[in-house]
């Protein structure tokens, strides 16, 4: 029940926005965000008090020829990911209110749209269901990015929609052939537990085909390098919600993916191909820490840092242990927080002092220390401080793939170093040293204040006190690492 | 009292907080006066734990707080250790920590980033204390990363001046290469003990193999390196002299620095089973020492000379580890403790007399003027030089003993060092304080003592860097070394001499003599012949340029590392990304609509060629079908 | 009467024709003169057909046959409909004019 | 004569010339030549028809095309004026390529249609399957719905043809 | 049957309209009429699986019903559309008609049993179609349209003869059945010749649904030809079309697979090249629908292709279809108001978001149903041939569909783009009649409707 509704609800919500005229659509869509989060912390109670509660899960027919059924559920790990969406959502809408955006209603109603979609990939328990949402995400945010973008929006939104789309395509002939060999009493059936067993009955041979095939989607969307050359310029192209939604959720698709919708599936075919996944992964990481370290543009840098983040996360899931997936989940809970502050502040500097270009700011430590202690304690969350929300996943993640292999893990890790390079360089050239002659800064608004506090509170809450979340993930990473054995 | 350890470092975080959120609301005085107060409470539960566990027989306790990081067998709970070991650093840094604060309540009392200062030193505190209450290698390293992010706050303190943040910055992340190599460490001890609390991991410690323990001692020891400054991730240190004084004085002499050693003393175990990991350490130990000693000998800015004195000792410090005398190593942390912290809050009373000045080719004749100062720098410089009765000569003793039983060679090497130290710290003192003022008028019209506040806290400085040495008496001397027994249980292999009577008393007198020698030999050069420092690089003879240069070790590195990164990021940005792999992304798609711009001229438009392709088709497929 | 004639020597007349014609459409400009050339590949096929209709004693093939020339008949009535109205238009029916719908 | 019945020399001449006069339609240069010459190719066609007992069909073709649809075209030709000899032709390299792949056409499809030798026509039983009364009876009989719906098409084309041809009222 | 009939009497009627001077009320006599003839249709399901009419002529068995529910429902939005087009014109009559017969061949080619019936349908439904490609007299396009169309519809319809002849003696007979029974009592031992002759009938049928190569007239009439008729061309001649391939291969050749999957897997493939490829760098919105046709072709080929003989297969092909022929609908209704004014480039749909926020939308749904994006019909049609194709050994071929669909998304998306994005010359509301805004209202809910509920339709027609 309360995961149909938490489908349902923005839905609707959606649709109301769009009706609605004016700035209005906002203040709609903020109630109807934090509703949703309402909806999502019950949701939390009730697994915390039984995961088994029928309220968390619905499985009716939709088109029961071909065992297609609407079936979702929350488990530890999609609780995570919802939690992380409603979250994030009412977040990334407060962000924006200091913007006009014309047409309101179908901004936000996308959003809202979005959020649907979202959270329709993280709860299914339908593969054909899964596919649905997952492609559905991608329609409100291509039009989120074409009609609310910066420069050259359209042949980059373009790139990114088609790429995207193509590597869906190739999920959806991997999880048709998984499909294909289902047999639920001689009927063909989408339901997960039954992809599960089809893929495992495969060859190693056939395992690796729908491997690849599989993750060739999710490494487009997080994405790995190098099949992630659409993402800086999306990003940087974008709406600043739009990147929020990008970056601090969106991602989030794809490495849940590899989590739920690939590990259990294919255990043969990651024996096999495994370790060149990670190595991309883990060259990723190096690879765009790198890239980053000289970028001039605040958002592009944070755009690469973010690959580099994600890099770091697929290894620690295709390392496949305990520390590595669970690290993942806390990681991606993380991520998602921070980028999300991060973006935010690149948006702050673009409005306020016009430019996000890093050398031609400085000094705007000087002229508002609040906003320079809210950007660094989210500094110090993405260079994974301990204490800091980014350390606990980092430490897993390190950790897990240093179980698979010590020498991905010694070279993964150098984002430790790296990582601190390129952030405390950006971090210095914007607001430490003189004030520039050009730079004005002013005061925070009271949401963009706001938001920042909440992100700041958030990052530091969970680096000290990551319990409540992380004994779900410990739960969620077991249940996963049992449906693999 | 020991259940509630958790107190010692909440009360600094209690301090860091309301000067956090009210230090704008309250006035300077308060705000330092709370800052202070709450590193006092800690040292006075500190000093009680100490006392409960001295008389205690019981000599581990775990104190949990709550249960932090659960993953499957890895079970990470926030705990805290009681133990001989911490239970001392606890009162170095409690103790040396708030006099350094009653110290900055004067120094920076017209800066205007004064509270800011307080709630970076008490959150420094904080975080030290974690660092050394840990009952397992992640807590440790959560106080290890933060005093490193303090360490970065307060080294930048003045963030106006960009070369004071490249310092900070450069800090940070060389102490993330040490990091790195710290984690590692870690996890590898996950993997290999299935646990990484301290109390479970050392009772295992013999069942592994002894490779994997080399590989564990050295991966934490490049942890070690880069937050004890040592070769060859030292240069951060001299850079650090750009935070204030007190800060230098805390973090950069007294406490953070010694994190490295207070590791490696922790892990003993590990050290005294890898013999590899222990010699590393020795050498690079006295390779460091005396690399940093060398320097010490041009330097003029007055911190500066500090710094690579501190860089010098810890050198001696990890010699010290490497031969297994790891309590005498403690023991020359806290002497060093005391007399540097001693010398650098007198370094700082000197600045603030001059008004800012740090270079000592420009200063001169202070004696009288600051006389307060002046004397118990001469105290720090004494017992830093290893003038016998002075703390320092003990615990430097200790050390070279120990060496001295382990090898000539290191022995030697560490002899020249401290006479080196000798040298360049006598030099400070006589172009410091005496032979003719050659600041401006300006200065010398402004020349006055330090508040009380900032004298206090040197005097009783000077007092412990006196008797310090009373903690730890040559056993040989009969009178028992406190501090080799109070460290006892944590220490497995026992580091009992085995030298003679008369070897030691050879040694200490030898200590003693060449000590003499040096100052004598100052004295020589600077007071009697009243040499100066030369103005100009270009005086230098070419091995003095070298030396004056720090070895170009800064230049090396950044032609070796920061500009190759550089231009490796432009490389993989503008080449290999934009270019080379979105190229090809962008060539498929261009690709696309060219091979469309030829297939659409397909399309003629003419009907004749039409039907022509249409037969063609045809008998293609014929061709094809049937007569293969 | 027809005895001693292979079905192989229809098979290979109605072939040729059928090519010939093709070869006329491919060839020719004349837009009159493709139209006589399709006529000319029905013809072929009728004959195929009614060689065959004999070939299985089955009237059904001479039957098809009238129901070519039925369509054959409407083609051509449509077809010059549509060219006269082409030479009213451009006062041609060369195919080569008849370019400009392309690529 | 030379061993082959007077049949197969009938089938031999007709053939023959069947195909000479098809080339001569492609060839002609002016357009009312080739009708010409399409008529008599239907004239041989018509003699096949003979020759295989298909006298009505004979009939019907020579009436249906020589008679009709051939008048037609000539109509056309002649409202159109384009009797001459100067019609514009293909360049040489088109007519080329159109004779090369037509010649390869018939390569291919010689080589398909070969083995088929021992489907002489030897089962020939009635003669007059050909006739019009058999083939009424087929037709009303088995083939009533295409019979009928062949109105359909005709009239579809007498409409088109209608609309087409008038003039526009505008 | 019934159906068919009254549709051929609604032609003759259509032609009567203008004597007896009720054009007025022809609209609603036509769609009263489609409407009447489709539950008389539909009234033949009830009497069981296959009813054959006139010895083994034709038969409305239940694909065949299926079929025509399509055609007849696209047809009944079809003429709604056109209503308004042809309001002006003097020939509405006329075209109403020929519309009519020509539906009346796609009937046939959807209830076909013999050789005789599949030939006059497509004869039935061509001419017609060749005269309304050319029907804008003045306009040398429309008539080049017409007249490419026209010849190599002939030629194509040579080559089916041709085929057929070749068939009919190997198996002396036309009835699709028999021949079906003649394949499997002579095993392997088929003449040469008979092969050919499916070939032969294959290439035809290709070029009746515009597969590569023998696709080259479709771009060039689509574009010639008045946009409504091009929308016929589009949805209606091309479901019949497939409705025939359907049962010719799958029936009557069935058993011969071996000679034709090759040469249509090589169609296949050719066709989605060269179509999205085209398509990706046409200027006109018009032409790239004629080249997205194309490839929509090779996609229900494929369905062909994978020939497994199962409901799936002809579920497939029938809800492809349909969501094609929806689709198309919306698209073309939108193309067809939008270019009034004779610009077909993108550029006319330029600010259209703003100039008619619905008219965009709507497109933006059939654009997204056409590139195969969830939750719309062609999403599902998409999925139902690759679930058909990936049980079958030509698994590259389903590569090659996704990378080729990647690209087609390219193309759809630049209208979407256009409407969204671009600034238009013009900033005035678009006038739109009301019967129009509800036909592409009605079809893009159809679309959502289809995409959601798919079940819908394989339950309607359950086999």
């Amino acid at each position: 029940m309360l995961t149909a509704l938490l489908i349902l609800f923005p839905f609707l919500a959606a649709l109301l926005v769009f009706f609605t005229k004016g700035n209005n659509a906002r203040n709609m869509a903020m109630l109807f965000s934090v509703v949703e989060f309402v909806i999502s912390m019950a949701a939390f109670f009730q697994f915390k008090n039984n995961p088994d509660s029928a309220l968390l899960s619905f499985n009716t027919a939709w088109v029961p020829s071909l065992g297609i059924r609407l079936s979702a559920a929350i488990d530890g790990l999609s609780l995570l990911m919802v939690l992380l969406t409603t979250f994030l959502v009412p977040l990334i809408i407060l962000s924006s209110y200091k913007n006009n955006y014309n047409t309101p209603n179908y901004f936000y109603g996308l959003i809202l749209m979005m959020q649907m979609a979202l959270v329709g990939v993280f709860v299914a328990n339908d593969g054909f269901l899964f596919y649905v949402f997952w492609e559905l995400a991608l329609i409100p945010i291509y039009f989120i990015c074409l009609l609310w973008g910066g420069e050259n929006r359209s042949a980059i939104t373009f790139k990114f929609f088609v790429y995207t789309l193509l590597g869906s395509l190739f999920m959806l002939i991997g999880l048709i052939y998984l499909y294909n060999h289902t047999n639920v009493e001689g009927l063909k059936s989408w339901a997960i537990r039954d992809l599960y067993e089809a893929g495992r009955s495969l060859t190693a041979s056939q395992q690796s085909a729908v491997f690849w095939l599989i993750f060739i989607a999710f490494a487009i969307k997080m994405p790995i390098f190098p099949l992630h050359t659409w993402q800086p310029d999306t990003y940087v192209t974008a709406p600043t919600q739009g990147t929020m939604l990008l970056s601090g959720i969106m991602l989030k698709m794809g490495t849940f993916g590899v989590i739920k919708w690939l590990l259990p599936i294919v255990p043969l075919g990651l024996a096999k191909w495994g370790s060149t996944a990670i190595c991309l992964s883990a060259i990723g990481v190096v690879y765009a820490s790198i890239i980053a370290i000289q970028q001039k543009d605040f958002k592009r840098l944070i755009a690469y840092s973010s690959i580099a983040h994600v890099g770091l996360i697929a290894a620690g899931i295709l390392a496949a242990n305990q520390q590595g997936i669970q690290g993942a989940m806390m990681q991606m809970l993380a991520h998602g927080v921070n980028v999300i502050g991060l973006f935010f502040i690149a948006e702050i500097l673009l409005q306020q002092t016009g430019t996000r270009d890093i050398p031609s700011l400085g000094g705007i430590r000087n002229l508002n220390a609040n906003f320079a202690i809210l950007f660094l304690i989210i500094v110090l969350g993405s260079v994974a401080l301990p204490l800091t929300n980014g350390f606990v996943g980092e430490f897993l993640l390190i950790n897990g793939i240093y179980q698979y292999n010590a020498g991905f893990a010694a070279f993964a890790g150098l984002t430790v170093i790296l990582g601190a390079v390129y952030m405390l360089r950006g971090y210095q050239n914007i607001m430490l040293g003189e004030v520039k002659p050009s730079v004005h800064f002013g005061k925070l608004a009271s949401t963009e204040k706001a938001v920042l506090v909440i992100i700041c509170i958030t990052i530091i809450a969970f680096g000290v006190y990551p319990k409540p979340l992380n004994d779900i993930a410990e739960q969620g990473t077991k249940a996963i690492l049992q449906m693999m054995k | 009292m020991i259940k509630l350890a958790a107190l010692i470092p909440l009360f600094p975080l209690l301090g860091f907080l309301i000067n956090a959120f009210f230090g704008k609301k309250i006035s300077k005085g308060l705000s330092g006066t709370i800052a202070s107060i709450t590193v006092l409470a800690s040292f006075i539960v500190s000093i009680l734990i100490f006392m409960e566990l001295h008389a205690s027989h019981e000599k581990q306790h775990v104190v949990n707080v709550f249960s932090w990081i659960n993953s499957g067998s890895l079970q990470i709970p926030f705990e805290f250790l009681i133990d001989p070991l911490s239970s001392w650093f606890l009162l170095i840094i409690t103790g040396i920590g708030f006099l350094i604060h009653v110290y900055s309540i004067g120094y920076m009392h017209d800066d205007e980033g004064f509270t800011r200062f307080f709630t970076y030193l008490n959150l420094f505190v904080f975080f030290m204390l974690l660092l050394v209450l840990g009952n397992n290698f992640l807590i440790t390293f959560v106080g290890w990363e933060g005093v490193g992010l303090c360490s970065y706050l307060l080294i930048g303190f003045w963030f106006k001046n960009t070369a004071y943040n490249n310092a900070a910055k450069k800090a940070f992340i060389m102490n993330r290469i040490g990091d790195l190599g710290f984690l590692l460490g870690i996890i590898l001890i996950f993997v290999t003990f299935g646990s990484i609390s301290y109390t479970e991991v050392f009772d295992k410690a013999g069942t592994a193999e002894t490779s994997t323990i080399t590989a564990i001692a050295l991966l934490l020891f490049i942890g070690a390196m880069g937050k004890s400054a040592q070769l060859p991730l030292y240069t951060w240190l001299p850079d650090a002299m750009a935070g204030p004084t007190p800060v230098s004085a805390l973090i950069h002499a007294a406490t953070m620095v010694t994190a490295g050693i207070f590791m490696v003393v922790r892990a003993n175990v590990f050290y005294s089973i890898s013999d590899v990991a222990s010699n590393t350490v020795a050498i690079v130990g006295v390779a460091t020492a005396l690399f940093a000693a060398t320097i010490g000998l041009f330097q003029n800015d007055i911190k500066k000379i500090l710094a690579y004195s501190t860089v010098s000792q810890l050198g001696l410090m990890f010699l010290g580890l490497g031969v297994g005398a790891f309590s005498s190593s403690v023991f020359h942390v806290t002497t060093h403790a005391f007399f540097k912290a001693l010398l650098f809050l007198g370094a700082g009373s000197v600045i603030h007399a001059m008004g800012g000045e740090q270079d000592i080719r420009k200063m001169g004749g202070l004696w009288g003027k600051i006389k307060i100062t002046a004397i118990t720098m001469l105290i720090g410089t004494l017992a830093i030089s290893g003038v016998p009765g002075l703390s320092g000569f003990f615990s430097k003793d200790e050390i070279l003993a120990h060496t001295y039983e382990h090898s000539k060679v290191l022995w030697l090497l560490g002899m020249i060092t401290s006479m080196l130290t000798a040298f360049y710290m006598f030099r400070l003192l006589f172009l410091t304080f005496f032979g003719k003022f050659r600041g401006t008028h300006e200065q010398e019209h402004h020349l006055h003592e330090s508040p009380f506040s900032m004298t206090v806290p040197l005097m009783i400085l000077a007092v412990l860097s006196i008797f310090g040495g009373l903690l730890g008496l040559p056993e040989f001397w009969g009178t028992g070394n406190w501090m080799h027994h109070h460290l006892d249980p944590v220490i497995l292999r026992k580091n009992d001499s085995v030298l003679s009577h008369e070897t030691e008393w050879t040694l200490m007198i030898l200590a003693v003599a060449a000590a003499a020698a040096v100052i004598l030999f100052a004295w020589m050069v600077y007071m009697k012949n009243r040499v100066l420092p030369v103005n100009k690089e270009e005086q230098l003879k070419p091995w003095q340029r070298v030396i004056y240069n720090k070895y170009y070790v800064d230049e090396i590195y950044d032609f070796l590392i920061r500009k190759p990164l550089d231009v490796l990021s432009n490389i993989f940005h503008k080449f290999l990304d934009v270019q080379l792999i979105d190229g090809i992304v962008n060539g498929i798609g261009s690709g696309v609509k060219s091979l469309g711009s030829v297939v659409r001229l397909a399309q003629s438009g003419n009907i004749g060629f039409y039907i022509t392709s249409m037969v063609l088709g045809v008998v293609l497929i014929i061709l094809l079908t049937f007569l293969k | 009467m027809i005895n001693g004639i292979s079905i192989n020597y229809y098979l290979m007349l109605s072939t040729v024709l059928f090519i010939i014609g093709a070869v006329g459409v491919m060839a020719r400009r004349n837009t009159i003169i493709l139209f006589m050339c399709i006529e000319l590949m029905l013809n072929a096929v009728n004959l195929l057909l009614v060689a065959f209709s004999v070939l299985h004693n089955d009237a059904s093939g001479q039957v098809f046959v009238f129901f070519i020339m039925a369509v054959a008949a409407a083609e051509v009535a449509v077809g010059l409909a549509i060219l006269s109205m082409i030479y009213r238009n451009i006062k041609s029916i060369d195919t080569d004019l008849l370019g400009n719908l392309k690529n | 004569m030379l061993g082959y019945t007077i049949t197969q020399w009938l089938f031999g001449i007709l053939s023959f010339l069947a195909i000479m006069f098809a080339l001569m339609v492609v060839f002609s240069r002016n357009p009312v030549n080739s009708v010409l010459y399409l008529v008599l190719t239907f004239f041989c066609i018509a003699g096949h028809y003979l020759l295989l007992n298909a006298q009505f069909l004979a009939v019907v073709h020579i009436a249906v095309y020589a008679g009709a649809i051939m008048v037609l075209f000539l109509f056309v030709i002649m409202l159109m004026n384009l009797n001459q000899d100067n019609e514009p032709q293909k360049n040489i390299y088109s007519k080329l390529i159109a004779g090369v792949i037509g010649g390869l056409l018939l390569f291919v499809m010689v080589g398909a249609l070969r083995g088929t030798d021992h489907l002489e026509m030897k089962r020939y039983g009635h003669p007059d399957i050909g006739l019009v009364k058999n083939l009424g009876q087929v037709l009303f009989h088995e083939y009533l719905f295409p019979f009928e719906i062949v109105s359909v098409l005709l009239l579809a084309a007498l409409v088109g043809a209608i609309m087409l041809g008038k003039k526009e009222l505008k | 049957m019934k159906g068919l009939l009254i549709i051929s009497a609604l032609g003759i009627i259509a032609m009567l309209a203008e004597i007896f001077k009720f054009k007025k009320m022809l609209l609603w006599i036509v769609l009263i009429g489609i409407i009447g003839a489709y539950a008389a249709t539909l009234m033949e399901w009830q009497t069981g699986m296959s009813i054959s009419y006139f010895k083994d002529m034709i038969a409305f068995d239940k694909p065949a019903i299926a079929f025509s529910g399509i055609i007849l429902a696209t047809a009944f939005f079809w003429f709604i559309l056109a209503n308004d087009y042809f309001e002006e014109d003097t020939n509405v009559t006329d075209h109403f008609a020929l519309v009519l017969f020509a539906i009346v061949g796609a009937l046939m080619l959807t209830s076909f049993k013999n050789m005789t019936t599949l030939f006059l349908g497509i004869e039935i439904m061509s001419i017609p179609l060749y005269v309304l490609a050319a029907s804008k007299k003045g306009d040398i396009k429309s008539n080049e349209a017409g007249f490419k169309y026209l010849i190599m519809g002939s030629f194509a319809s040579a080559f089916l003869l041709f085929g057929i002849a070749l068939i009919y003696g190997a198996s002396g007979s036309f009835d699709i059945m028999e021949i079906r029974s003649y394949i499997s009592t002579q095993g392997g031992n088929l003449p040469l010749f008979f092969n050919v002759g499916v070939v032969f009938m294959l290439v035809a049928m290709c070029f009746k649904v515009s597969a590569a190569p023998f696709h080259f007239w479709a771009p060039d009439v689509y574009e010639g030809s008045p946009t409504l008729i091009t929308a016929l061309m589009s949805t209606i001649v091309k479901t019949a079309a497939f409705a025939a391939i359907l049962r010719l291969f799958m029936v009557a050749f069935g058993n011969v697979s071996v000679t034709w999957t090759a040469v249509l897997a090589g169609v296949i493939a050719l066709s989605l090249v060269i179509a999205n490829f085209t398509a990706a760098v046409q200027s006109s919105v018009k032409r790239m629908l004629a080249y997205s046709s194309i490839s929509h072709a090779a996609f229900m080929l494929m369905v062909i292709l994978a020939n497994q003989r199962s409901n799936i297969s002809v579920d497939a092909i029938i809800y492809y279809s349909l969501a094609y022929s929806i689709g198309s609908i919306t698209a073309f209704g939108v193309l067809y108001n939008v270019t009034r004014n004779g610009n077909e480039n993108f550029e006319a749909f330029n600010g259209l978001a703003k100039r008619s926020p619905m008219l965009a939308l709507c497109m933006t749904i059939a654009m997204l149903s056409l590139a195969g994006i969830p939750i719309t019909a062609g999403f599902f049609a998409k999925y139902f041939v690759f679930t058909t194709m990936i049980g079958t050994p030509y698994k590259w071929l389903l590569i090659l569909a996704v990378l080729t669909s990647a690209v087609g998304a390219y193309y759809y998306l630049k209208v979407v783009i256009a409407m969204y994005f671009k600034q238009g010359h013009h900033n005035e509301t678009l006038p739109v009649e009301t019967s129009n805004k509800i036909v592409i209202a009605v079809t893009a809910v159809i679309t959502v409707l289809l995409g959601l509920a798919p079940a819908f339709i394989s339950e309607l027609f359950k086999f």
